[in-house]
């Protein structure tokens, strides 16, 4: 039924339309004109496409139709865990009194979405173990950026850790390339840990850490999709040195409601919501990457803050009337803070969608979608270890995944099959693949 | 490992899509809508008109469901809209090359002077002090660990001087940082202080680079960044058809001199050909730059903006260069006319003398809060109050009109501000 | 031939689209939306949740903006979607074949009265005069230039005895029309009546058909037309995930025995197989059975409810049997619970004392205008007024709870109901 | 990229799931639960699909991409004229203060969508050159229906025509099918008038009308796309007979703003707002039908009509207030109407589409719609003339077509090439195919 298409059928925007076409018109000018400087105008009108609406929406149809998406195709993806999109988050995040929201609007108008923000701080919270959260970072690696430059004041804090020797963070070799970066960016000294099995290697990681140590970051469960278990040791060796653990929290949808970070030793780590709470991934963006910390770090959190007056002390009631203080607030007023790490309030839209898929599922809920997730792993493990190896998967020795696994098909690979050949394959198939060639060679 | 479930405050049972339903509609109903006749906010983000063809298309579940595009073969249809995208940032401010999207404008700001520390190994960061105070604040923590040198220069009535500029400028000059409209709404001289900066004294060759904070908007009247000699552009894509949404997600744009390509931080995509000669597109350059270069990396960003790149790519193609010029000018007559009323009234006028586009400051003959209790009442937001923001007094209103506020919307502002003075003479 | 643009009174010139935004924003700013917390309407339109998933499914451009699918390879999306929605109908009604929608319930049903009178070649029908006044309204509009006798039978205590249905069946009876629930709420005896009817005398060995007018959600918990004997079903849809949308496009249903599909009304959708054995979809019977018969055709329907349809198919598909069960079961306890609450207020009592479903009629102490004045202050719609609908007195006030209303927006009605006598003796 | 599909790729939704999964839920039951007697309960739960939402999302999403559509495919179809369906119409007509209203609301709370409705009836009246509208009929057919209708409530008026025995209704060879289908829902006589080179046969035609005539059906332009120039002398010999004339007009894209059906004399009908208004097609609809009339034949409309208070009589203003009488209002009190043709107001949905549309293009713009239209036919017809014969457009002899035109590929039938081949083709290169085999046989 398909030609094989050419250019002339897939052409960009700019080679649509006709000179004068516009897809949208505004009312005529209703006031008088005012005086408007020669030399600030510019020179010629921008060289943008000029297309009538039919054309825009032909265009950007088909761009849709040549698109893998999760309401049309599986994802096998792992850290970036694909979750279904629910359509009511996205229509209650349209609506007029969310999406019309200027930032700097009064506080006492924008009780209803403050509320969400603060009721999602706390969730997060306890979802973590840990004290405080903030829901500034744009995305998870905004989030790592914004944790290390937490652990740095902490450290130069003369008041706190007075430490600001400890300029070293510890990264497994396994870490996402995200982790180094964003050590980069804040000036700190990388340091790799090497694995042994899949796994944190213990005696290596003690020569690694001294008095210069400021944080290890870990994922776990990890890239490899193994629950590290010597998660509470590591944490031991980190803090004995006086060091602080990093939680990156990309593969958090393994273990939500079911273990807290908190609990095995986390000191401070990040979400990524279009990871782990269901907010559309968007092509790429936008997310969200709040991040939680125990109450020694809190006072470093970035500005602003979402907070509650205690009740008693002012009602929303009373607010709104104009006649007292809202509920609800933005603090800026946090002097340890290490500053602000963008402008406004957040992500709003992103995190009112967060607190949307959170209700929806409630405590129970969260618990059994790690459980679903970390069970449909293992049996797509063990169906396919038969013909694809699997490392660090062997139910025989209770080896078991979390929710993604690693495979090395090497029959496959020995008869010539690339991997992309099996990539390609899935695309056939509909299935988006897997990421491939990480966290080891010849792996998908 | 927990034996059962976690104990969250107000959430002790799943919520049924039709309770979400109810509490979602009713938390809405604690917000008020600013994006409406009466607002007259800026200060960074802006109540433009939305083409119905933009939620339309972009709301697709296609693109909003998405994942990123590293599988070619599966995204060519998203991997053309970001080229498409990031040809049109290069058209809007006159640069060779952009990215697929950044964070926001604070962060785009920020990365764009850890790209300038990095390609011209220098220590000073020159920044306006008439850059939006968010920004200022994101930089100051950005650089905070680095051994970098961060200096505000000062302004004379709302504007820097290229005087200023020259002087400040030296050998060890990494980037000279200018926003125009600057948060004044003021148009600051782009050509002459990247001129300043570019013939300053260097030792290596390397003299500043100059980086342009744009607004997406002002760009289809005004001179663009690449035309006043700007070497990296960054800005907030907001105003490009996303809406306000109490600050995010919103859309960081970054766009640079061809010799910097190598050095922009985030994604990029490219066109390619394939094997029977038909065009393709991928993500290019680094894909995933951190993987490769780790701890040498310059930027860290991974998860970017995409939805709302493909929503300002929707936008401008919906505009076009006739329909974008006509929402500048009118933005620009409209904040003029409203200007012009309101420095007519008792008590009133405006703080700077300088040319502006769409925003200007007022003093007011009270307090600016007063003005914005009483805009409340009658559902009109006059404004934002200096003293709050961090950029003036507390009798001064930051105003900023678009082309959706009609002549009739202007009027009911005039006659608020008329108001507001007498009424707070009669106790109520 | 004009030489010039016509005269439009309120239109001279195009409206930009920022423009009729602003004026369709302000149309509806003067209607009230019903479908909120205190909406008691019934009277054939009903308040109903409707999931998200069906206006985000439906909503899409591949089935809003596509003709109709006369050409199959083009349109194997909304066959498909067609043939889903013919099976879903047949058993929500219990018969054998639907088609693929017509216009609304009152058109069904004299839709489904002509195919009676094409099939029996008789020329009686009975009409119970619990049947919703418009849908008898329409009846009488559709058969009153053809040589028909259209009779209506009288209800006992808002419903109809088989004993009254006996007597009017004669051989010369095309059909019998029932209601249930009835206009009043009621349930009637399909099951009794329809066996009445089958078993009257009869000359040519085609006894009247059985015609059930039925609510699609009733359908969820009590016996369906098909369980009681009835021959053909028509019902609105529109609690099937469409929203009232001040009276349409709504969605007629229409299903019936196998025998009797041949002469059935509509489009109706087929499966086939193709050359290489994979199953598809096509317009069977009749494509445009208007071209084929011409003047021979005992319908002219053309254009029908395609988009209806496809949200009735995703609602259902997104309740699934104990979805609409649990909804059905909600309307049915919440109606009784409100109706319990309100037969114990001094001045107030049901009309009817049989079984009802999720709608009753109460005599209040004062006229029911009254009443429905007084809620408006307080944005509750109590309900409809009888007399001005045309079922009942003055001071009858027609009550619809559906699954949507909370205890607390019942609660709320009650209060009202109670006040209302009281503060009109109160002059305000 | 695509593997051949199989049954197992395109389940039925009833195929899809699994027993208990749902795609959406209520809260629990918040009053106590009523008696509900066993005999009104249904034995077993119904047959319905159980999917979770993920699934559902999916399957309609996969049906969605196996659909032409406007938003993405070009449609040559004449009469059933598929045009672009602007966003903002379908954003404006979700707004929920108009998908929330109940249709038997109170009119003081439904100034807005009334004065829409009523706005509307002014400008088909305007387009038609006629006086007055019923927006009720829910479809083209549905509008000739209540024309019929309302032609025979005239003529059996006693203090009207009182003709009773006007029974016949002639529609030409070429007439739509729903044209003859809607006379015989009404008991109406059928005649067929035969055409000649295309065009009704005036000579017949005056054989034909006698005073048992109450009308004829006309198409204009008609189906094969030509304006029927002769018309007026078609109205002139119905008039002079007595009879009426009426119109078909599911062609009504080629005229409006050009002329006036009204002017060439015209008495009664119908409008397509799906074909020319562009209200979206919807697989099939929903339509809505309009009808259009000249005075004498207004008393007979359906009911209810949306109506408008005089200015002064009472304003919105006092009404909001509930102190007066509201400006918009829907009259049932018309003693000569046909009655109701359905339930309560008409397609409102529909019609506030429709009323955008219109508004949006204004006098000028309705003009020129029709102007290009007839153009862009014209020009598509000239060049497929010399491989494609065009019988009924020859612009050497002046024959131009209205906005859609018939072609006979006659070469390539010879060839045995066929029309459903020519169709395929056309799918191949996803362009809908054009109406077949109709009005002429062979034609496209
Ligand atoms: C393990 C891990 N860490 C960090 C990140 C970076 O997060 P983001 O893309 O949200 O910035 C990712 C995702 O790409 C990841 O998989
Ligand atoms: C000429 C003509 N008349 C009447 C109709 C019937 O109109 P509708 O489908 O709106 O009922 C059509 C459309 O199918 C048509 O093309």
């Amino acid at each position: 039924m398909h030609q094989s298409p050419t250019n002339a059928d897939f052409p960009l925007i700019f080679e649509r339309g006709a000179p004068g076409a516009r897809a949208t018109d505004l009312p005529p000018l209703d006031v008088p004109k005012a005086d408007l400087p020669d030399d600030l105008v510019a020179d010629a009108p921008l060289a943008l496409p000029e297309v009538g609406q039919l054309d825009l929406v032909r265009h950007y149809t088909h761009l849709a139709a040549r698109n893998f998406s999760v309401d049309a195709n599986f994802y096998p993806l792992g850290s970036c865990t694909m979750k279904f999109n629910p359509p009511l988050n996205e229509a209650a995040a349209a609506l007029p009194r969310f999406t019309g929201m200027h930032p700097l609007q009064d506080d006492r108008d924008a009780q209803g979405i403050l509320k969400i923000l603060y009721q999602l701080r706390i969730w997060l919270a306890t979802i973590a173990g840990l004290d405080e959260v903030s829901l500034q970072p744009c995305a998870g690696a905004h989030g790592e950026f914004t944790a290390l430059k937490v652990i740095r004041a902490y450290f130069h804090d003369p008041d706190a850790a007075n430490q600001p020797q400890r300029r070293k963070v510890l990264t497994p070799d396994t870490a996402h390339g995200t982790n180094p970066a964003s050590c980069a960016m804040c000036g700190a000294d990388v340091v790799t840990v090497p694995s042994k099995d899949g796994l944190v290697d213990l005696d290596a990681l003690r020569k690694l850490v001294d008095d210069e140590t400021a944080a290890m970051m870990i994922t776990n469960p990890n890239t490899a999709g193994l629950f590290d278990h010597t998660i509470t040791d590591i944490a031991k060796i980190l803090h004995d040195a006086g060091a602080l653990l990093y939680l990156d929290g990309a593969n958090m949808n393994a273990i939500i409601g079911v273990c807290r970070p908190g609990d095995f030793g986390v000191d401070i780590m990040h979400y990524n919501t279009h990871k782990t709470f269901s907010t559309p991934h968007g092509c790429g963006g936008p997310g969200a990457g709040p991040i939680a910390v125990r109450q020694f770090l809190a006072p470093y959190l970035p500005v602003p803050q979402v907070e509650k007056r205690a009740t008693g002390q002012a009602s929303y009631k009373a607010a709104t009337g104009g006649r007292g203080l809202p509920e609800y607030f933005l603090d800026h007023d946090r002097p340890k803070s290490i500053g602000r790490v963008r402008s406004f309030v957040g992500q709003s839209g992103v995190l009112l969608r967060c607190w949307a898929y959170i209700a929806a599922l409630g405590p129970q809920g969260l618990r059994s979608v790690a459980q679903n997730a970390v069970l449909n792993a293992n049996y797509l493990a063990a169906r396919l270890r038969h013909r694809y190896a699997t490392p660090y998967f062997d139910p025989d020795t209770s080896r078991f995944c979390a929710h993604e696994f690693v495979t090395v098909p090497k029959d496959l690979l020995d008869k010539g099959v690339t991997l992309i050949d099996i990539a390609k394959r899935l695309v056939d198939y509909r299935i988006h693949p897997p990421t491939m060639h990480w966290p080891v060679h010849d792996c998908l | 490992r927990l034996d059962q479930p976690l104990e969250m405050p107000g959430l002790d049972q799943p919520r049924s899509e039709l309770q979400l339903h109810r509490d979602l509609t009713e938390l809405a109903r604690q917000n008020r809508q600013a994006a409406q006749a009466g607002c007259f906010l800026g200060g960074g983000g802006y109540d433009h008109f939305i083409p119905a063809a933009v939620d339309y298309l972009a709301g697709q579940g296609a693109f909003v469901t998405a994942y990123t595009p590293y599988q070619a073969e599966a995204s060519q249809g998203a991997l053309q809209a970001f080229f498409e995208f990031q040809t049109q940032v290069c058209r809007l401010t006159g640069l060779d090359v952009a990215n697929a999207s950044v964070y926001e404008a604070a962060t785009a700001t920020a990365e764009a002077v850890m790209m300038a520390l990095h390609v011209t190994g220098k220590r000073r960061v020159l920044v306006a002090n008439t850059i939006h105070p968010h920004i200022r604040a994101v930089l100051r923590t950005y650089l905070a660990d680095l051994a970098v040198d961060l200096i505000e220069l000062p302004a004379a009535a709302g504007r820097i001087d290229t005087e200023t500029v020259r002087d400040a400028c030296d050998q060890d000059t990494a980037c000279l940082v200018i926003q125009s409209p600057n948060v004044y709404g003021l148009i600051e001289d782009w050509s002459g202080h990247f001129a300043a900066a570019h013939q300053s004294p260097t030792s290596n060759h390397k003299p500043p680079l100059g980086i342009a904070l744009f607004n997406p908007i002002a760009c289809g009247l005004l001179k663009r960044p690449g035309d006043c000699g700007a070497d990296i552009a960054v800005g907030e894509g907001q105003p490009l058809g996303i809406p306000m949404q109490y600050g995010g997600p919103w859309l960081g744009l970054f766009a640079a001199r061809k010799t910097l390509m190598r050095k922009m931080p985030g994604r990029l995509v490219g066109q390619t050909i394939d094997r029977r000669g038909r065009r393709g597109f991928c993500l290019t350059l680094q894909t995933r730059e951190q993987h490769i270069r780790g701890a040498k990396a310059t930027s860290n960003i991974c998860t970017n903006q995409g939805l709302l790149a493909l929503r300002a790519t929707i936008y401008l193609s919906a505009m076009g260069p006739h329909g974008l010029r006509e929402v500048a000018s009118q933005c620009y007559h409209k904040a003029h006319h409203a200007a012009a009323q309101i420095a007519a009234l008792d008590g009133y006028d405006l703080a700077y003398a300088g040319p502006f586009f769409h925003e200007f400051v007022v003093n007011c003959p009270v307090p600016a809060r007063a003005v914005i209790d009483a805009g409340r009442q009658r559902n009109i937001l006059p404004g934002l109050d200096c003293a709050e923001l961090g950029i003036g007094t507390e009798n001064q209103l930051l105003i900023a009109v678009t082309e959706k506020r009609s002549a009739a919307d202007i009027d009911a502002l005039v006659d608020l501000l008329q108001r507001v003075p007498a009424d707070r003479n009669v106790p109520v």
